[in-house]
């Protein structure tokens, strides 16, 4: 093998390192933002979904998703066994399992832990593989004329996430005492944990955009460095969009919520990493910043949908915004740069169709969960805590 | 003996620790409470304003002999007040017996501040 | 004057708070404390079994006038109860005086709530 | 009925605890204070000595019926002593009425061990 | 130098970096599982023991283990300097430093500080180095007909740490209050810092394992792309498996002891992560993820050895199973493989002679340390909290 | 592009990664080391001096320090954009944004935010970029007979942020309750935390001091791997001295100033790590361990500036004196290799020049500031904490 071909090898490895660190992050903010009680079983949880996806992708997952060239649907070859691609599997696996995360937050606080290992098995083997076949595995939304773009996943990973979320979230119902007429503030139990949550993400994220290259020898070496730009910009616009939104609205600057900004800006900009400007990065980080406040105020006041951690707006919401801005970003194709409406009709289409896929198959499954083993802990042990009920010990001692 | 049991401001302990003390009360416990009562903070957590009226305290319990109890509530009284809603209140009740655990000995000599 | 002292789960704060508040008793102070008593919490450490008497309680401690006291312990009662072993206990005891260190006011008065 | 409070030091709760329960008191709540008194602690930080005098110690709250209340604080006063400055104190008080909110009754009777 | 090279020590260094942060893992591992008096003394101590390390290993530890052929020593050589060669020092470095870091955990709680120091030096400049000689050093062990295989230190690392952390617990006795005819359970104080220390443990360990094969360029990319698969099922096989175990077992899933089998399907695979296919590693996982959970049970309530972070089960047991299953799943002469008894043999001698070796020596170290300077806090120390007392104040303020 | 440049972008990116991951480090041993009552602020701060500083260093900083060949500034060129030179713009974005962080430490728990915002990106655009671009960008002190040397940053980046730190605490005044006569503690809330923070740091600076290589390809790959070496050595034996001296002078080993004392030898290292040999970076850092602990109790006891964290002395003391001895310990030209005093010289030029520099230009901004908008919290505010007053809540519920 030449020097190039281990170069693009090493990259994959180490991109996907920063990818499966992300696992650390999201437990991190979804501990920090809910209440000590629970924190035992919001780890575990994370842990768990990460060891069973991981098992699961390898066993059929990757195949499902990358196996074959068909329209829908990739192959069913279980135990994944080739040598030469390990690096490819390896960052694929740590990529699935970011989605079943996301639910995983939406839902906090109120889940049968058992009952969520199945969802979060389904979501990882079913839900996430076959639309994310569609775009990066050869799929339908990858050979039409103008092909769907979503770089690094905003939509393929982080909508998904979201609407499976938003699907679980609503079906599950808000945590008691959330609402009473009007919602209530049920504030997270430690803003230091959330906070370095969110450091560990957006270091992942350099793995995540810059890692999707999947290859850094050649010309790819200058595209990579500028998808760490353009992922960056996004980042630092959206938190600062974001503290200045809350300071303007609330008359202080909310920290949480600022948090979630430099995330929103992370997954808005993921789709079209590698084909923005830095200035135009910038601008998508700027409207994530400023359409995440608004989205969870009104996931929270409005519908009344209780998301703790904001995985609803931040993934799904910014994912879904952040795809359709490709259309009018990217250098190449995008409406502001003279490349019509073709391509904003594609992202339009792909936002839409993967959106509906997860979002309705996550609410099949989780309809079918709650009416069968049951999706929700009782009240009594919702109140005291899932870390003495369903495991028995509290975290702090 | 009588228990004196003050709910302070927090940020007022400095001072009423420096009060007791120069009247020679040297011996107390505490504990963090909330507080419930007509002052009220905001609170903001994502956009929603909430807990308005639970507040961070410290409870100060001092047991004294009877002589001692005036000039201790004064001392408490004055190093806990800023006139702003919210200083909290100063409950005595009556104690029956002390004991000083190291020693065994028992009754108000065992409050004696030396 | 009567101090009112209520050990209940940590679980039913939310409804007593609101139960007192219809009594119009809007003071109190409050903190968690730990009860060693008949109920039993299963806990699990790495295969160990272990800790079975020691629970999570709220201590409300109410300072009231003697005329209130009856309710006060009435709204306690009935939103604190489960009927489950582990509810806790209530306890009554005289207070001799009480003073607001806002004003320095002192007597009953002190525990009017307007 | 008697109140009895006994301040502590953490490290002798194990003991405390035990001794209790040999005389049958498997009732009470404690929770964690600070405490002032005559006591040190040399504490560190970058180089700088301070707080010399504040000490994390255990309240016990043990209510107790009037027999009770001899052995209670002998059973204490002996688990809890060290003999070394710092060992605690114990206070008794009066008590005037006693509920349990599981069943409502009240009185000396709710105090029954089993 | 050529690409190659350049890539190679490239990847030798980053793959030491994330082993130098296994460091930090292993300080919240232990710091979440014990109690909050003992936390500072435990971070100064996993801090000192990588600083000790660090100096002493580069001083007089490296010649030892690599200095020379000898069958039993390498050389004795001062203050390694070989500008060709320090990307190999750094690596090695940072390995040596885990050995000692394994027996802080099992002794927490109720160890000198000073004594510490001493006994942290000693085992990362003599007996790591010489037992590592044996295997990576050119020692007899790699000599053999059929070599020892031990790619990545399941034995020479992990065991090691594991014995010599027997040897310690053992001879410092338990901690207060933990056995009074049964064993109760001294709970730590915060498991959200042991999972975090879980998740940095686990990706630093594809720095561990695929670093190990010290080289990234040509056909090496294959090689440690597989390495990252084996790494990552192992674990998730291990943690997953753990989990159910303590479900059927003690009717709750835990949560410590789920931690524990993660890091236990890790310390399984590290031996033999090059050479089994991703289905063996997946059986490896899954048995060190159930000898774990009855390892711990022996040692704490049959032996009653008191290791309060699990490290003689997971580091010196699992070790050790893991390198004798190398014998069984190695695709090149493991006995499943076709490859006879010879493989095993080997493997049960390296595990038998290492282990007897980590182990006696520990256990002439702690006797004399004992006897001589102490080993054990006063019983006021170790009641009022390391903190106070070796260090004057808490760590939580 | 050939094999080699890929691999120097690639090197450049990872080791920018590893810097941004610092910032992490620098707000957990800022929010370790002081208040529970201020960490959503000290967060927040953190967070938003990267945000800011990423934005504005690409917006006009790293023109005004790159841009131009000028004796004192580089050029004024806005939005920068220059498609293959993007890894650098990477790199240098996350370098800016320490010097800021920095600053925050030693005024933490009574800076007013809105302030913190402006002077946070003053530093950024202004302070920093100027004096670095004398020694990096071409400017005077790059250009000298015998050309300053500051491999990366010792002086540039750290002393920096350390002198406009010590004009920040020196004109906002201590905190209340710090100095009544003599100095009081003021216990940090956290050392787990803190602790972390250093192990982060540590970690981040095998990206900082080897990154600045800029390249791996070729003769840099060996280079690299001597500044590891070097940069690990310095830290191992900064935070040994410092725990024997605080052993010593107080009786314990104190745990703070022990994290302390292994920044220390990191920030002294960092100007000469690629010029000084294993031993050389050894007593570097040995003076380093020394010199932060009389240095913390000469600023806090006899000046009676309060640094809660200790920045002023690690970063700008130990960044002084480190870069002063590598005029004595470079192999290259250095007095005690036969080198005489010409580098000796220009170190101590470059160092009271850009120390007056940023301590000059640090005192006046903090006095305009402290003269207009206002510098310091209320008393009120301070007393109660900036969490509940800055933003509304506080972080630990
Ligand atoms: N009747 C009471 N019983 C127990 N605690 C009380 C009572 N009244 C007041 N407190 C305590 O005193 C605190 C201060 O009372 P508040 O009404 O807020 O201020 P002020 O005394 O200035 O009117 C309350 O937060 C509560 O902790
Ligand atoms: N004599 C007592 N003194 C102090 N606290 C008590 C006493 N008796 C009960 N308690 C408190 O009340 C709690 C509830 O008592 P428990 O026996 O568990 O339930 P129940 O009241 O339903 O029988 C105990 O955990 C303890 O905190
Ligand atoms: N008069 C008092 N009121 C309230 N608490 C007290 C009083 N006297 C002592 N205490 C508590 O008892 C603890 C032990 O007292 P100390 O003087 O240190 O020891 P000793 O009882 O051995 O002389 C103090 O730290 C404090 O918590």
């Amino acid at each position: 093998m030449d020097a190039n071909s281990a170069l693009d090898i090493l990259w994959v490895l180490l991109a996907g390192i920063l990818v499966f660190f992300m696992q650390a992050g999201f437990a991190l903010v979804e501990a920090g933002f809910t209440r000590a009680k629970n924190v035992g079983n919001i780890i575990m949880k994370n842990f768990m979904d990460f060891s069973l996806g991981s098992l699961t992708f390898w066993i059929i997952g990757y195949s499902i998703m990358y196996g074959g060239e068909g329209a829908f649907f990739g192959a069913f070859d279980f135990f994944y066994n080739e040598p030469g691609d390990y690096h490819n599997l390896f960052f694929q696996t740590v990529f699935a399992a970011t989605a079943a995360t996301i639910v995983s937050g939406a839902m906090a606080e109120r889940t049968k832990f058992s009952t969520y290992l199945i969802f979060s098995v389904v979501i990882t083997v079913v839900i996430y593989p076959i639309s994310g076949h569609w775009v990066w595995g050869g799929g339908w939304l990858s050979t039409l004329d103008t092909p769907f773009h979503d770089f690094a996943g905003s939509t393929v990973v982080h909508s998904v996430g979201g609407w499976a979320a938003l699907a679980g979230a609503w079906t599950i119902g808000p945590r008691i005492g959330k609402y009473n007429g009007t919602a209530n503030a049920i504030p997270g139990h430690n803003m230091v944990l959330g906070a370095l949550g969110v450091f560990i993400l957006w270091m992942g994220w350099f793995g995540f955009n810059p890692g999707s290259q999947l290859a850094i020898s050649g010309d790819n070496a200058n595209a990579v460095a500028s998808i760490f730009i353009t992922t960056n910009l996004a980042a630092a616009a959206g938190a600062i969009v974001t503290m200045f939104v809350t300071w303007f609205r609330y008359g202080k600057p909310d920290l949480s919520m600022t948090l979630n900004g430099g995330l929103a800006g992370l997954v808005g900009i993921t789709a079209g990493c590698d084909i923005v400007t830095p200035a135009g990065a910038t601008i998508i980080g700027i409207i994530a910043g400023f359409v995440v406040v608004f989205s969870i105020e009104f996931f929270d006041k409005k519908l009344k949908v209780d998301d703790p951690v904001g995985a609803i707006s931040v993934h799904g919401v910014c994912g879904a915004i952040g795809t359709l801005l490709v259309g009018l970003f990217a250098t190449d194709g995008g409406l502001f740069y003279g490349g019509g409406f073709a391509l904003l009709g594609s992202q339009a289409l792909g936002v839409v169709s993967i959106g509906a896929w997860a979002f309705g198959l996550g609410l099949i499954l989780f309809r079918v969960l709650k009416a069968t083993m049951g999706l929700r802990v009782s009240e009594q042990e919702e109140r005291e805590g899932l870390d003495i009920h369903e495991h028995g010990q509290s975290s702090y001692n | 003996m009588k228990k004196i049991e003050a709910i302070i401001r927090l940020t007022r302990y400095e001072s009423v620790k420096k009060a007791l003390e120069e009247q020679d009360i040297t011996f107390f416990s505490y504990w963090d409470v909330r507080g419930v009562g007509t002052a009220r903070e905001g609170h903001l957590y994502r956009g929603t304003v909430y807990d308005t009226s639970i507040i961070e305290r410290r409870l100060i319990s001092i047991i004294v002999r009877d002589e001692n109890l005036e000039k201790t509530v004064q001392a408490l009284m004055s190093a806990a007040r800023t006139g702003e809603i919210g200083d909290g209140r100063i409950f005595v009740s009556e104690v029956e017996e002390s004991y000083r655990i190291r020693t065994g000995e028992s009754g108000p000599e065992t409050l004696y501040t030396k």
